[in-house]
């Protein structure tokens, strides 16, 4: 009964899904927006409860297969909100109607429940479930709007990749079980350091680094991310951009710090290298994109690497960078992609020309997408730029130690540099572009979304002015990962 | 009222407040922007005359702890350094805030954004703490890009605007590197300027660490104040920017990385400062020679301008370079000057891009006769600019050679022929073709500024610089500490700091400790 | 000759190999999911395989999760495979390239 | 009161200036009057002060810098001593005299506010240059001159001539301000002060303290005479700064401002004559050469004004030249004693042209006048007094003054010598030339029919200024300024003091009164009824090249186009093409470049995809295990 209680929260989200999953056959379609609030409003209840629990150390369930630690619920919390947009979003946008409401929002709590059992993963048996069931969940949800050739593109695209992804995964996971003889953590972490050795064991690694590595989109996995993210919905393609790659990244933390923490060092340069070359893709293909999506996607790639530099420093420092930045990112690309989710809806669009007069035919979305832009580009006072200060000093200071890492601070310094070019770029085009033959009539924006993206925009300013708060929660989570 | 922070944050609130408020009411947003610029520029002579002019100790100082786990306070105060560029940066930002009348179009956010520049580069100036210090800078910055982007002039003005993105955020990022490596060396524990230098001058870095860390900070803020040759940008910004911001930016904004350079590279570093400063001595003579004659060959009005903008520079960077109290004293006068120089002429080249649509200069002629109130403005302004007495500019520019001399500086000579000749040159060549000769018949009906209201801004930076160029002993009183100090702490035994604080180490943590009840 | 772990698992590697093959060369999506397919078995036999060998049941337990989850995924994949081959009457990778650079 | 006094003095003209500017720019009789108040209450003052033999220094700190090592003091520092008590009356007596006829002069000019308001801020920095204790305070008010001279050349800004004139006179004095402000700092740099009280007691007590630097500090410093005081090679804007009004050209480009390189030399004596210095030597030459090659230029030249400009470089030459002899008597009172009665018959001069021009309608050639003595009686009697004493003429100033610097040649240097009693006969010939075909020679155009003697006030300050120029040289005002170098003041009577020339050194007295005999003459068989100048067809190419002013004007322009214009144009080359084009466009073009082609990775077939993907996985793979 204690481990139910422990995986309450999983739990909860999951029953949620079934039950809008039911209730969507008895209610009529003018209620189905009900029924979104109601998800939404549960996930809020489900949030607030997530204060409840005060992990005094780590706690496990189910044989060890399942631990809650701040860690854990920081990621938990972090799911639950994006959760919570992602769903706002959806009600508010009409794609939808083509698929069932219902459907999609139980899709998209499904995949909320496999990314926070993600975060409490100590098995690799339950580390490759819950990464299915997001995956899965995903390649639905990609293909959404499935009489859109482009929305079914991507989902073949990403099923294909997903689905190559999972399989190194798998043969990973069965290649570190056969050097180790066993899939817990907590085992894995206590074996001698002979067996640490074993090549076999470092093989098995690296391939669970390469599933990890499609679900981060950084280089070399990243190919599919610009297709994907250019095709999918936009409520999908946000989940896609904050949850999944959270989901990417709370795993990579935990395997690195608490599974097998002797490899540490080896992985150093791995991921160093992975970092740098990350951010010189997606930042240089960036450069001459016009499609606000995929512009998005390449900048995704573009900041698995900046996170990437943070979790490559392995020292608490670099990790709370990681966890600081991703809470940034999350809020500044819900807001990119409910301007986003709007504009597509008006304009049948997404390029830059489709953004030209947007401040005048709403103000708001203007503001909107020029908040995210900043915060992305990295200039105060927004959280953005904090994340990137977080990131810097943590590489600076693992400098002393690796003085690769000056490289890579070369590497993300010009990087910067560079995305302000097509940052700024969207900025102008929403304020001074010149509109086409489009009519210019003034955009609507429902209350749904326009209450997610005021949120939005203040959760951006407000991480940016005052990050004590965030930073504090990242420091607990990284300690109770074991880092000082 | 006269508290630092409502200096600060008067302009930030007031932008707050006007985003607030709908588009309709358009006089609204410029009366707000005016009184909250025009209350922090008053509140800012209280200050400068109400501190104890000369003991350079921290005062009117303000703390707020901020993130204490990384060592960051929200921490303001004046001292000797900063109080002349918080002084003339709220002039600057009222008298930019007038001159804003040319705007007609979306106001709003025009205005918005002149008050974020505004607060934040006061911001910039009165923090001692690294992390805000950088913080506000950047606050300050970017309306500058979006300002030139939306409000900007001329065909090239989408090419300025990206150069001057990319240029300056390169430039920012590279000090903000070189910030965050000091920080870590000197033990990651805070952020704050008057701990770091009590720490570090009982401490000081290892040699490697400084002489690696120094020029991070010095390219970085170099690149900020268009140190040859990374000065493309500014030439080319100055001229596509709308009048307000080129004034904001060429004023005031400009001298933080001068500022950054007095207030943190050379003091905290000084093995650094000492191994590298002759590096930049040399460099200078880019911006004073080279740019010198760059400007010379300009034929539009605010090229030249930009270019000896760029050339005045490196009269701070020599001042800087020579790591003598009259240079140093001499280099933040410079500083305090140019700001109101730059911003004077950039108002007054606005008013005759407002007025003529052009300013190639080959065009103009004569026009003294038609505006003898921006005129006469205009040839002071000018002859300001190369370096006449009685205007702010001279004893800056004098100490600065003065100090460079007694640091054994022969390029002093080239320095001197490129203020004193080269200065004369093409200032004078722009009186010449721009008020003096044959006044074109279409230019006949052009219209002087026409009564007080309009000419209040000119007379206002015009009075910054003649009320500094005839006492300039008001500053230089106050500047005098705190350059001493710095000089002191590279070459001299005696240890960098600021005066009449607690000497005990770690007082300002116990502060802030104490403030939060953090443990 | 008894076949030892050695022999599994390069049997196992050979299939996860032909299954990559099979994903690179083939054109056909249903040919490549099932090199998909084929590669997870691979990843199977290799479990069962060293569950065997070191004398645990775990990686068996792990043999049917990833049956499941298999499953699951062929249910969706095929059903997206469906949906666009009734919108393009084609399963060729050629046919999805509208999105690109 | 004493203490005030010299502020009141300095600070009057300064008031005048600004309240003009503030308030009547367009009023241009209040701001006349404003203007000349001031300007005679100086005059008053200084009087005052110079009947109490008033001396000792008045300061207000300007800057004041100092830590252990060193320390920098600049003072705005009055100075009250011989020198400065009697260069005050002189430059506000000859300066009221000429604000008073300025009043006359630019009557019916609208700019008149303008005009008055640069003659107080110009008498604002004579005076501060007069008065200055301190190096740094004198280059302040040195550029201040400057800057006036530049406003009040370019008066009439409409014209293109006045507008370059103004132009070229302040750039050649900012490159000898260039020299001169180098050699501040190097005075500084090696004796740590610039107070010029503190200097003079460091150098008596050492006067070697200078070192092997002596010259070239001696140099540097004279550079700043010889923009200001227009010495060859600086010497050509003066000519050209008679674009501006008349009576400027008196004050300024006469009397006062182009005298204070002479006035700045006498003040910094004791820093060129300090042993192992060689600067005066240069100093004697420089003055010499000026002195010839102005006084050659000058017998070519048809306009009234310019004539008189290359007399007054040609005086100016004669000054530096006596500053530069003056180093084995150690007292170069000489000089300042020439330039005294310099100013009062050089003011004269301009002032009796101006009348000239004013009655003629701005007409400026002499060949177009003639016959004035009839029209402008007033004015040409002034003017020969003028021309009298400038030709060293006894009994008059110019006389005693100019004797004593061809004693001082003769002593010193007979080379020089030899070129200032040549200079003295050539001087003789150009004026005499200038007053027999401008005033006593038949008219040669129809203008001086319509001429008319010009109102009282302006001929009343040419009589006023025709006292001191005949009578100056018996107020003793030589050895007035020996005090200030320690001389001992020797009584004479009046009598004495005619014949004193010829007692004491009376080769020199002689030779230049024949070279004055010979000049006068040679003009009267040339010019008395000449209608058309004879010597272009005498002298050919000489001439030629004496009216085109040896070509200096073309060989700096030349020599500017290629150093200096050309510089700029390479850098402004370099800047526009190789910084911003090339290395700035370059790197940005290859960054997108590269995006470009990066991208193309990006096929959209899924093949490629998950080629790149295993490919991908191969690469982690040989780096994470090959090594």
């Amino acid at each position: 009964m204690n481990d139910l209680v422990l995986m309450g929260l999983e739990g909860a989200v999951l029953v949620t899904g079934l039950a809008v999953l039911l209730l969507d056959l008895w209610i009529t379609p003018d209620q189905r927006r009900l029924l979104g609030f109601g998800a939404i409003a549960t996930l809020g209840v489900i949030f607030c409860a997530s204060f409840a629990y005060l992990p005094d150390g780590t706690q496990y369930a189910f044989g060890g297969m399942y631990a809650l630690d701040e860690f854990a619920l920081y990621f938990k919390r972090f799911f639950l909100i994006a959760g919570m947009f992602v769903l706002l979003l959806s009600v508010g946008t009409s794609h939808a109607e083509e698929g069932g409401q219902g459907e999609y929002l139980s899709l998209s709590l499904f995949a909320l429940a496999g990314m926070m059992f993600c975060a409490s993963a100590a098995n690799l048996a339950l580390l490759f479930v819950s990464l299915e069931l997001v995956t899965v969940t995903f390649y639905v949800l990609v293909g959404f709007q499935r009489r859109r050739l482009a929305s079914l593109e991507a989902a073949i695209k990403y099923l294909i990749i997903g689905a190559l992804s999972s399989a190194f995964l798998v043969y990973g996971i069965a290649l570190i079980y056969g050097a180790t003889g066993t899939l817990d953590f907590r085992q894995l972490a206590s074996l001698p350091a002979a067996v640490m050795e074993s090549r076999i064991l470092w093989l098995g690694a690296l391939f669970l680094f390469v599933g990890l590595g499609f679900k981060m989109a950084a280089v070399p996995f990243q190919i599919w991310a610009p297709d994907v993210y250019q095709g999918a919905p936009p409520s999908t393609t946000a989940f896609l951009a904050v949850g999944s790659k959270a989901a990417g990244f709370v795993l990579l933390l935990r395997v690195l710090h608490q599974t097998l923490p002797v490899l540490e060092t080896r992985w150093l340069h791995l991921l160093m290298g992975v970092a740098g070359l990350s951010i010189a893709y997606g930042v240089l293909c960036a450069i001459p994109q016009r499609s606000l999506k995929r512009l998005l996607g390449y900048s995704s790639i573009a900041n698995a690497g900046y996170l990437l530099i943070g979790v490559a420093t392995l020292s608490a420092a670099g990790a709370t960078a990681a966890l600081y930045y991703l809470a940034g990112y999350l809020y500044t690309v819900l807001a990119a992609f409910i301007v986003i989710a709007v504009v597509l809806q008006h304009t049948g669009r997404d390029d830059f020309d489709s953004l030209a007069g947007l401040h005048q035919r709403s103000p708001l979305l203007a503001a909107g997408l020029t908040f995210a832009m900043v915060s992305l580009a990295g200039i105060p006072p927004l959280a953005g730029f904090f994340g990137k200060f977080l990131v810097l000093k943590a590489a600076l200071a693992a400098g002393a130690e690796h003085p690769g890492f000056y490289w890579l601070l070369g590497i993300a310094v010009v990087g910067v540099v560079i995305s302000l070019y097509y940052y700024f770029g969207v900025v102008r085009a929403v304020y001074w572009g010149t509109p086409g033959e489009q009519p210019a009539g003034p955009i609507r924006v429902e209350w749904p979304l326009q209450v997610a993206l005021y949120l939005a925009m203040v959760a951006i300013l407000w991480l940016g002015v005052m990050p004590n708060q965030i930073t504090n929660l990242a420091e607990l989570a990284v300690k109770s990962l074991g880092l000082r | 009222m006269a508290s630092l922070s409502f200096i600060i944050f008067c302009p930030l609130l007031a932008a707050l407040l006007i985003a607030a408020i709908p588009r309709n009411f358009k006089v609204l947003f410029r009366l707000i922007a005016l009184g909250a610029t025009f209350l922090p520029a008053l509140a800012a002579v209280r200050l400068f005359l109400g501190m104890e002019p000369a003991s350079g100790r921290l005062q009117y100082e303000e703390f707020v702890p901020w993130v204490y786990s990384l060592g960051i306070s929200y921490h303001v105060g004046v001292d000797g350094l900063n109080i002349g560029l918080i002084l003339m940066g709220a002039i600057v930002g009222f008298a930019a805030a007038c001159i804003s009348r040319e705007i007609t179009d979306r106001e709003k956010e025009f205005y918005l954004l002149l008050l974020l520049m505004t607060g934040g580069i006061l911001g910039a100036f009165a923090s001692y703490d690294l992390f805000f210090f950088y913080f506000f800078h950047e606050l300050a910055l970017v309306p500058t890009f979006i300002m030139i982007g939306v409000w900007g002039r001329g065909d090239r003005k989408n090419y300025a605007t990206f150069k001057i993105t990319l240029y300056l955020s390169l430039g920012a990022l590279l000090s903000l590197i070189g910030l965050l490596a000091l920080y870590l060396q000197a033990g990651g524990q805070t952020f704050n300027i008057v701990e770091l230098t009590r720490r570090l001058s009982a401490n000081p870095l290892s040699p490697g660490a400084q002489q690696a860390i120094f020029p991070l900070l010095m390219f970085g803020f170099g690149i900020l104040v268009s140190l040859w040759p990374f000065h493309t940008w500014a030439p080319l910004g100055y001229a596509a920017a709308p009048t307000a911001t080129a004034m904001m930016h060429a004023g005031v904004i400009k001298k933080f990385g001068l500022y950054g350079l007095l207030r943190v590279a050379v003091p905290l570093l000084p093995a650094g400062a000492e191994s590298w400063l002759p590096v930049l001595a040399l460099l200078c003579l880019g911006n004073l020679v080279y740019c010198g004659l760059v400007a010379m060959r300009q034929r539009d009005f605010n090229l030249l301008l930009g270019n000896s903008s760029v050339a005045h520079m490196g009269f701070v960077f020599l001042g800087i370079a020579s790591l003598s109290l009259v240079g140093v004293t001499g280099a933040v006068l410079v500083m305090v000057a140019h700001g109101f120089l730059a911003a004077l002429s950039f108002a007054l080249s606005g008013y005759l891009h407002q007025r003529l649509g052009t300013l190639e200069m080959v065009q103009m002629g004569g026009l003294l006769k038609r505006l003898p109130f921006i005129g006469t403005v205009l040839a002071m302004a000018l002859l300001a600019g190369c370096g006449l007495p009685g205007f702010a500019n001279f004893p800056g520019e004098a100490l600065v050679l003065f100090g460079a001399v007694k640091a054994g500086q022969w390029w002093v000579i080239l320095a001197a022929w490129s203020g004193l000749v080269i200065g004369g040159v093409y200032m004078l060549r722009a009186i010449r073709q721009i008020l003096h000769g044959h006044l074109p018949e279409r230019w006949a009906g052009v219209p002087d500024a026409p009564h007080a209201w309009h000419k209040l801004p000119y007379a206002l930076l015009l009075a910054g610089l003649v009320v500094f160029g005839c006492f300039p002993g008001l500053l230089t009183k106050r500047i005098q500490p705190n350059a001493s100090r710095i000089v002191q702490a590279v070459n001299g035994p005696m240890l960098a700091g600021f005066p009449g604080e607690p000497e005990a180490a770690g007082y300002w943590l116990a502060r802030g400790r104490k403030v939060t009840g953090h443990e | 000759m008894t076949p030892g772990l050695e022999h599994y698992l390069v049997v196992s590697l050979l299939l996860f190999a032909l299954g990559l093959l099979g994903v690179i060369i083939r054109r056909n999506l249903l040919v490549i999911y099932m090199s998909l397919e084929m590669m997870l078995n691979a990843a199977n036999l290799a479990l069962v395989a060293f569950s065997r060998f070191n004398n645990n049941l775990n990686g068996q337990v792990m043999v049917f999760f990833i049956i499941t989850v298999a499953a699951a995924e062929v249910a969706v994949g095929l059903a997206l495979i469906v949906a666009l081959y009734r919108q393009r009457q084609s399963a060729h990778v050629e046919d999805l390239a509208t999105m690109k650079l | 009161m004493e203490y005030y006094l010299p502020w009141f003095i300095l600070l009057l003209p300064l008031a005048s200036a600004v309240a003009i500017t503030l308030t009547s720019l367009r009023k241009g009789v209040v701001a006349a009057r404003l203007s000349i108040g001031a300007c005679v209450l100086a005059f008053v003052l200084s009087a005052v002060l110079f009947g109490r033999d008033a001396s000792g220094v008045t300061q207000f700190n300007w800057i004041s810098l100092s830590d252990g090592a060193t320390s920098f003091i600049a003072d705005i520092a009055l100075r009250l001593d011989p020198l400065s008590r009697l260069m005050l009356l002189v430059v506000t007596g000859v300066a009221s005299a000429i604000h008073v006829y300025s009043f006359g002069y630019m009557r019916h000019d609208p700019g008149m506010g303008r005009y008055f308001a640069g003659l107080s801020l110009f008498m604002f920095s004579m005076l501060g240059i007069v008065l200055a204790d301190n190096l740094l305070m004198l280059f302040i008010f040195w550029e201040l001159v400057g800057v006036s001279s530049y406003l009040l050349i370019g008066f009439w800004y409409e014209k293109e001539a006045a507008a370059d004139a103004a132009k070229k006179a302040f750039l050649t004095n900012r490159v000898g301000d260039f020299g001169f402000l180098l050699g501040i700092i190097l005075v500084w740099a090696l004796l740590g002060t610039l107070d010029i009280g503190a200097l003079k007691t460091k150098l008596l007590t050492d006067p070697d303290a200078l070192g092997a630097l002596a010259t070239a500090a001696g140099l540097l410093l004279f550079c700043g005479a010889v923009g200001k005081s227009a010495q060859f090679p600086l010497h050509v804007w003066l000519p050209d700064a008679m674009e501006g009004p008349t009576p400027v050209s008196a004050l300024i480009h006469a009397a006062t401002m182009v005298a204070a390189g002479v006035y700045l030399l006498c003040r910094l004596f004791f820093l060129l004559d300090v042993p192992g210095s060689h600067a005066l030597v240069v100093i004697a030459w420089t003055g010499g050469l000026t002195a010839l090659l102005a006084a050659l230029m000058a017998v070519q030249q048809d306009d009234i004004k310019r004539i008189l400009a290359y007399s007054t470089l040609s005086q100016l030459g004669y000054m530096v030249m006596a500053v530069g002899l003056s180093g084995s008597a150690d007292n170069p009172s000489p000089a300042m004693y020439h330039l005294t009665t310099h100013a009062f018959f050089k003011a004269l001069l301009f002032l009796g042209a101006g009348s000239v021009i004013h009655a003629l309608h701005h007409e400026q050639n002499i060949w177009r006048m003639g016959g004035l003595v009839r029209r402008l009686p007033l004015t040409f009697w002034t003017f020969l007094v003028g021309t009298l004493a400038l030709c060293g003429v006894p009994p008059l100033s110019g006389f005693f003054s100019k004797d004593g610097i061809l004693a001082l040649a003769q002593h010193g240097n007979l080379a020089l010598f030899a070129l200032a009693v040549l200079v003295a006969g050539l001087t003789a010939f150009y004026m005499f030339r200038l007053v027999f075909v401008a005033f006593i020679g038949p008219a040669k155009s129809q203008a001086p029919d319509h001429a008319h003697e010009s109102p009282p006030v302006m001929t009343a300050p040419l009589v006023v200024l025709a006292v001191p120029s005949v009578l100056a040289g018996f107020w003793g005002i030589n050895e007035y300024f020996g005090q200030q170098y320690g001389a001992r003041p020797v009584e004479h009577g009046f009598l004495a003091t005619l014949i004193e020339p010829f007692t004491h050194a009376p080769g020199a007295a002689l030779s230049g009164l024949i070279a004055t005999t010979a000049g006068v003459a040679l003009a009267f068989a040339l010019y008395r009824n000449a209608v058309t100048d004879p010597l272009p067809s005498r002298l050919g190419l000489v001439a030629r090249w004496l009216r085109d002013r040896f070509y200096f004007d073309e060989l700096y322009a030349g020599l500017i186009r290629w150093t200096q214009d050309a510089l700029a144009a390479v850098a402004d080359f370099v800047d526009r093409w190789v910084v911003a084009g090339l290395v700035v466009k370059g790197v940005q073009g290859s960054v997108e470049l590269t995006g470009r082609l990066l991208r193309l990775v990006q096929t959209g077939n899924l093949q490629t995809y998950s080629f790149l993907f295993a490919a991908g996985v191969a690469l982690l793979l040989y780096f994470a295990l090959a090594r």
